[in-house]
């Protein structure tokens, strides 16, 4: 399951989402990105990201055993400490599950279409995001 | 052909969107950007550093040499943030 | 922060005790272990449990930068779909939150004195949790 | 010497501690183990399988040729399965 949003979003209830009524998981990862310090406005193109989070959902799904996953990402105007994104996975194992999680983060961070903007300035993308992006190729 | 402008190549171009009739020889990315950048200094300045260019057809990422085909839209934006 | 204890833990709760209040944490990651299908006894080495998982605490925080860490582990009587450990690690980056949130699962699963009993019978301990600490050396 | 079994070997010794005498020749965790087992059956099937056991001295994890020391307390039980 995968949105895009402007609320805040509940990591309990996600979780719970994806557990409730089932005693086949064993192992539930949760990655809660957040605003340092910065006031940032995210915008986002509007469909192609639907289909790009989609797309991570099917390749995590693919490569892992997974029971379940989540992404959320908000837009809008974030304060410091507000959540930006949220990744959800759960799996009988707990390398699944983790494997998974990271995944899903260092894509979402090259491939999915959300942009930063901190007052007037565009963030810079990292190199750094690049190259944990490569070791899953 | 319909054209997407996303964060800061948005704000140089001073579009988010717009229609387009392309000349005959754009046949790829790399050529529509070569002949969007004849089209003003703003146009210019999006698409001056070519590696911080990226571009998708029909919402699929897309590389410069990419054919465009026939599609319904084509969106330039700099590297994404999110996450 | 670590605590051993029979009560079910909150996983909101748990990160806001990490996160209130700051706005340097960029990355939150969660681990949490559930019970499967099964209805399972834990018991524990009190003292030893609390001394090891102190360690592995101060291990994580001496590999990576973190802004805190919490480790709850559940002991008694749990049955299926019950959560029986969590792990929280936050950082300012992604790949410390996860990296040592991995690192405190493997080193847990194999230098904490817990054991699971099903029944009559205890749970035998798989050599792929030793490998996976393995590569933490 | 103050002992403590956990687990499996809590259950085959039938004892949860007990406060033993060990005699001179003690030295280390695996002299220590040879001498159990020939304190009764119990003892032999619980410290039987030797790769399956795991030491404490004072709580800290222990070799097998760790030294004994003047220890308060020395645990044994099997390899651990939390988490």
């Amino acid at each position: 399951m995968n949105r895009v949003q402007t609320e805040d979003f509940d990591i309990n209830d996600e979780i719970a989402a994806l557990t409730e009524g089932r005693s086949d998981i064993g192992a539930v990862v949760s990655f809660t990105g957040l605003v340092r310090d910065v006031t940032l406005t995210l915008e986002h193109y509007a469909g192609m990201t639907e289909r790009e989070l989609s797309k991570l959902e099917a390749d995590a799904n693919a490569r892992w055993q997974l029971q379940g996953v989540t992404i959320i990402h908000r837009i809008g105007t974030l304060h410091p400490a507000d959540n930006i994104v949220l990744v959800v996975t759960a799996s009988k194992h707990r390398k699944d599950a983790f494997e998974a999680a990271e995944f899903l983060m260092d894509y979402l961070k090259t491939r999915a279409p959300f942009w930063k903007r901190e007052g007037d300035e565009w963030v810079e993308a990292k190199d750094s995001d690049d190259t944990a992006a490569e070791r899953w190729k | 052909m319909k054209l997407l402008y996303f964060a800061s190549l948005r704000q140089k171009i001073g579009l988010p969107e717009e229609d387009v009739d392309v000349p005959a020889y754009v046949r790829n990315v790399a050529d529509l950007i070569d002949w969007l950048m004849t089209r003003g200094p703003g146009y210019e300045a999006a698409f001056e550093n070519r590696k911080l260019i990226r571009a998708a057809i029909d919402q699929e990422h897309a590389k410069l040499d990419a054919l465009l085909g026939s599609p319904k839209e084509v969106a330039f934006f700099p590297p994404v943030t999110g996450g």
